[in-house]
């Protein structure tokens, strides 16, 4: 199994979750998160005080998935997540040991 | 100087003429005097409707739009009050308060040149004045909330700077008219005064009144003044500027209902001085203008809840408080005018008018008023407006429309029937929805070509905080 | 009409009969006038208590609970208060402020029969009157809050339906008899003339009375009326409702101190109407108990942070607050009777009192009166209560019990003594706490049975913004 | 008893001695009557001034700091307020509004000793009284924000147990004498009878007065009383404290300019009692009071808005409503005095001043006035204290000075020109600002030494609000 | 060493902390996540306005531990996060490389 | 690639970022998470209820890597983030597969 995870623009996440649930995916899960990268933060000014950010809101999606879904899942928040300009985000795939449904005690692919 | 005096029956006065007023031995009109009671009462009301915008109305409407916008919101009201008032004591109260035509005042009084601690206005009984800044206060609160109401219309997408020019230009060609038209008249003693000299002198004296109170239209408060002129130039302001980036796929829930909340008991506490401190004085009539802002309230929050309750199953807070202010601004026309039960009525009646506007008609036409301003403020508005001429009829429990002229010296109550007063109320609400529509839309348009009005779609998607104003609401 | 003609002293005048009645030359007593200051004040202090509800209580209450259950607080008081104010105005005013028996008043009055704004009310001065609409306004605002008080007691876990109907049926049979068994009775000049017309013409009037204003107990501004009944109404209430989920082994801190704060301030603030405006004129008396309810509820906040910095070595804000309410709380039936000193260690001692019941004695019987609306506002309001019995006493700075009978025309000020007083005090308090917890108990267990009261676990689990409204409070 | 005698006119009529007295026939100065409109508004004014307070000024504050002091914001105004208005009533009222030297009043009322219902105080007409209680309460209000207002300047590192002790000993120390010596005065029928009286009666009650008010210094409200006052002590004590762990390299923005502007808002209703409050009556200078307070502020919020505009491209609602702030320092010792047009161009000047403090030269010097109490409330006071100075002159639309003992009976309007009014204005800023500078350092040196004052580094990390106060503000 | 992350239901936090320790986990780290699966959102209605939110508040928990120690770390989780009702959640388990403790420097088994 | 996880005390975020920029890590994301370990928590006190939570907040620090740059990622955080005292942290290094950039496709080491 994979844990793909994602960081997004935050409006964007309705387009990745149909995105994804037509590939098949049936979970995922979601963290508001703050990130840097060649996206420029804001400037912003408190009486005359420059607070220059270097942190933009992003989302964070984790979804763990079979082996063989997963360039699928990757594919699918590519495209559903792009929108040309910097700040889109990265993806990156982990390798996944073990999942357990909680509720069941299923394992492997059988929990996800 | 707000109306009390119903053209129709004034008209009824002329008619009968001479013979009526002499009947009763003339009595002097009793001669001015200033109550502190009354004085203190209007400070105090005019503190109360300033609070309704400040930080009432801001967080009434700043607890529904997203995170990213709350300042923005914020901001709009707080600058747009900021700027009426100064425009108010500039032109404004003398464009709306002095005499000029029947349409709008003239400058005579601009910079309140000659208004000092000493001068005196009339109230509504014959011989009871108010310094007259406190009037200048009382109604500026009028004019600084008036404008900050339409931004509801556009939240989330309209620019700051054009927003800005909007509202000056909106005041002084909207605003400060309809105000003169609905509200300037000679006031008791002049009437009295005229009625007593005979002859043509009390045509003349009624001649000098705004349009609209010629017409004999009701308006206690601001019903048309106020609400329907403000949801009239939402409206078209919403269809102007057009949707919010996103609307309506993306979800849009209020960031805060919390706030929400705050907002709309801040508005209802405020609204006691906007509407009983429409009476001008602390009397009887007060009261009832205060009794009837208050159970109006309770009935419509109370009749959206269950409106809710039937159709969703569940009542909400939002819907409550939603309902509260169509409540209030229902029974703000009709607040000095109708009884207590009059008002439960209408606060029943307003919330499912609303909500049918809001909830239905607002998805199937597909504009974006962000906040509801059109279906909550204009609907809302016209429903008091019209009420407001059933509601008066002392059969029903109102109080009738003064005549100063009757008597002079004091003033009597009588209704002209339901078909006259409906016609009058319906003609002010028309005038006032061509008027500010046609003229809202021409700013609009112009403001547009100018300084744009609206934020692009990159602007709005990091939030008019950051792009407009450079900073972030909250950083917990 | 609050009561400040103690029976105590009455009754003695009746002894003294009508030898004491004849010494002074009588004067007559002088013809009724309506001060417009009075009036002022009076619409200023029912907006001041409105706001004391909302969204005073509703913050201070939301503040404390956590975030999945804020606006079903909110919702709750703001719909108290909206369906307070229509059963007010349609059968309560009535049964509280008419002549009926001892225990609750008649319908003469029901949905305002032959209220209007020319009718007016008794103050507690000889010749003053107010409009009969300012004092329904003032009056509502009490029933508005007091039901609201009770959400407290079992907040997190109430089902709204069943709250609502509790509202209705406990102002009806619990709240209106209360406050016309404390506070009705005939106003000064029907003594003062029933004292000139001699005979039994005083212990007639006399007799209009409510029960325990007959009784000679003593509060001003709803020490048993409000406070004592709610608290009690709260715990019998917590108690039946059952704990919930998770309490007391999850924490459950408060989502928002910052709203709690926001909510106490505003409760402090309008506490000047609630007290002070009991006084009904705005005079040196109301200045009395204005100052009062300053330095009460500074010396309880202080008391309080005293006692943490004691136990735990930290002030908390929490803390500060809380012992606020409960100074204000204690303040209140003494608020127009004591003297600023009294009133300065009334407020040192509630706190630790409270802090006991509320930190200490509350765990060890389990109970979950979530927000202390027993440990703060019952014992709070006891302590007042019982403390108004001495303060009173001039020799302590207290303003003395008037007795418009003396000398009839003008009230004169007598303290009967600590026995008598204490007494008289504490049985109004019994009464109280029977009449309202025996009630409560009824009203619960029927509505229970009918529509249900406490929420499922799972609902509670979700919280019941979500479950019982279909709305978040925030989406940040 | 505020000041609006000028010393200068006075002295003038002094020197025109007897024969001025002689030429109108003296009429007897009124009998003192109470009026009820006048105690209405003074009530309200009342809890205007405290709600300016709490929530006002902790919202305020509490917006602007971080998260983690939140709570320490809102526990340090509230309970200052506490403790402040516990002081008052002991010793304060006394101290300052009691004869004794020119600069501090005696201690005869020490404990509000022979303070009661029915004693009376003057206003700023002949024979107009209030209940003293009524003035001890409005002036109360006063000094509970007084030393609120300092904590802006340390916040996020101050101890709560100095700042207690601070509280106390600023107090009793700097504020209660420096009201003493601008607002103390024997009154206008004094000085009406002591003209009447003739010889040296007149010098003898001008004598009685504070000694910056008989430098003929104007401070309506309290621009130098509370603003320059507050602010210099909180100057120093940002200086004496040292700067927060981490200032200026960390960021620290305002968790919440929601709250920020809420508060705001609330100063702004708060600040017509403070300022039309001041009046004393309910008449026409409080409604020139009360208009003054609400253009200036416009002006204020408008004028910084647009310094902003220029210099970051872009307004903020933090600088609106810090220029908002400015304006009502900066209009508070002028409120009064000044005509509205005079105001509006004070409001526009005060701004640049203040953002030209706070943003170009705190960083500069370096220290950490973490909430700007110097930048906004010193120098708006300052700017404020000098330009009433000329914009009181009635040839720019001011009311003049009045003298009361010109005419006995009634009060007589003067100005003195702009140097004589300047220099006085100028010495009471200077004397404010070396007596409360010098008295505060004095304190926090022995403060530090005896309790501490400033929190550790590691406290400062984990925020006052766990480490002082043991509670989180919000647990959403 | 492994990365044990559970997304379980927010209330069941304390029971899950406590039986970690019990099995000699002494540290972890807590996220406020959204979670999709087979447990529906919510239904909100503001003014009329339907948004059917398909995410639901969870807990992320995450524990590095010996790999000796990483199969009673999931067994505590998945017996204290049980309810038996749909959305109890999750549990997955990654490889981990490396870990070293800031204040010390230490690595492997001994930075945990 | 790796990813590097750090937990660490909040105020000390800007000096790590610095510290990773040094590096040469232009990418990173952050969350605010609470963490339990040997820090103790704080006592907290509301009407005399005590809650004594375990649980401090911490700052994750999310940053993906070539290989070759892990080493130097760690010890630039391990130095950043050290105060010295109990509470600095921790840090994790997980393997990662495969590393996508949204707005261009790129993958691997050049979508870092
Ligand atoms: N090396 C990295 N490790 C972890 N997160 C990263 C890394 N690089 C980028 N990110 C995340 O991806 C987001 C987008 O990256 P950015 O460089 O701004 O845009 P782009 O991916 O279009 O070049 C960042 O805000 C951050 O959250
Ligand atoms: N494939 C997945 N990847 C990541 N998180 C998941 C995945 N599936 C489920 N989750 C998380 O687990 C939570 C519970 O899942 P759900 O399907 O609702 O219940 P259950 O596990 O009982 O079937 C989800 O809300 C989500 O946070
Ligand atoms: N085994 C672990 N798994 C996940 N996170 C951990 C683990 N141990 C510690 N942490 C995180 O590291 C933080 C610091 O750990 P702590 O034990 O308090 O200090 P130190 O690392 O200095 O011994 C914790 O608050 C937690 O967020």
């Amino acid at each position: 199994m994979k844990l793909v995870t994602a960081f997004i623009r935050p409006f964007k996440i309705d387009e990745v979750r149909d995105a994804l649930t037509e590939v098949g995916v049936s979970g995922l899960t979601v963290t508001e998160v703050q990130g840097m990268g060649r996206q420029k933060g804001q400037r912003e000014f408190y009486r005359g005080a420059e607070y220059a950010s270097s942190l933009v809101p992003k989302t964070k999606i984790e979804v763990v998935c079979p082996d063989a879904l997963a360039a699928r899942v990757v594919e699918a928040i590519q495209v559903a997540a792009n929108t040309g300009g910097i700040g889109d985000g990265k993806i990156f795939v982990v390798p996944v040991e073990q999942a357990i449904r909680i509720r069941t005690g299923e394992t492997g692919d059988a929990a996800i | 100087m707000k109306l009390r005096l119903g053209a129709a029956a004034l008209l009824a006065t002329l008619a009968a003429g001479a013979a009526f007023a002499q009947t009763p031995a003339p009595q002097p009109v009793p001669s001015p005097t200033i109550d502190k009671g009354d004085t203190a009462w209007m400070l105090v009301s005019s503190a109360l409707v300033l609070m309704m915008s400040v930080p009432g109305l801001a967080l009434f409407y700043g607890g529904l739009v997203r995170t990213k916008n709350m300042l923005s919101v914020l901001m709009q009201v707080f600058a747009i009050v900021s700027v009426a008032a100064l425009v108010w004591v500039s032109w404004g109260y003398s464009l709306a308060f002095t005499e000029g035509s029947a349409f709008v005042g003239g400058l005579s009084k601009a910079f309140l040149r000659g208004v000092d601690a000493t001068t005196q206005v009339a109230t509504f009984s014959n011989g009871a004045y108010l310094p007259e800044l406190v009037y200048v206060c009382f109604q500026m609160t009028f004019a600084c909330i008036t404008p900050a109401l339409i931004v509801g219309a556009f939240a989330e997408r309209v620019k700051f700077t054009g927003l800005m020019l909007f509202t000056v230009l909106w005041l002084t060609l909207v605003y400060f008219p309809i105000a003169h038209m609905v509200w300037y008249w000679d006031g008791p003693d002049a009437i009295a005064n005229a009625a007593l000299a005979g002859g043509d002198a009390l045509a003349t004296a009624s001649g000098h009144a705004g349009y609209i109170f010629q017409l004999g239209a009701l308006d206690f408060a601001g019903g048309t003044v106020v609400h329907i002129n403000a949801g009239v130039a939402g409206l078209v302001g919403a269809i102007m500027l057009g949707r919010r980036v996103g609307y309506p796929r993306e979800p849009m829930p209020p960031h805060s209902l919390v706030m929400t909340m705050i907002g709309a008991s801040l508005l209802w506490i405020g609204w006691f001085g906007f509407n009983a401190g429409s009476n001008l004085e602390a009397n009887g009539v007060a009261a009832v203008a205060f009794i009837n802002t208050f159970v109006a309230t309770a009935a419509a929050a109370l009749s959206w809840m269950l409106v809710e309750q039937a159709v969703h199953g569940k009542p909400s807070m939002l819907g409550a408080v939603t309902g509260a202010v169509a409540g209030l601004v229902a029974v703000t026309p009709a607040s000095g005018f109708a009884g207590p039960m009059g008002s439960i009525i209408l606060g029943l009646i307003v919330s499912p008018i609303c909500y049918l506007f809001v909830a239905r008609l607002k998805p199937r036409f597909g504009y974006d008023d962000s906040l509801d301003v059109f279906g909550v403020h204009c609907v809302g508005g016209i429903v008091g407006a019209l009420a407001t001429g059933i509601l008066v009829d002392p059969a029903l429990g109102g109080q009738g429309i003064a005549d100063y002229a009757a008597q002079p010296g004091t003033a009597q109550f009588a209704f002209p029937g339901y078909a006259t007063q409906l016609w009058a109320q319906a003609r002010a609400v028309l005038l006032t929805l061509v008027w500010s529509g046609v003229v809202s839309a021409i700013l609009y348009f112009v403001i547009d070509k100018m300084v744009g009005l609206c934020a692009s779609d990159e602007a709005q998607r990091e939030g008019l905080d950051l792009s407009e104003h450079g900073e972030r609401a909250y950083n917990f």
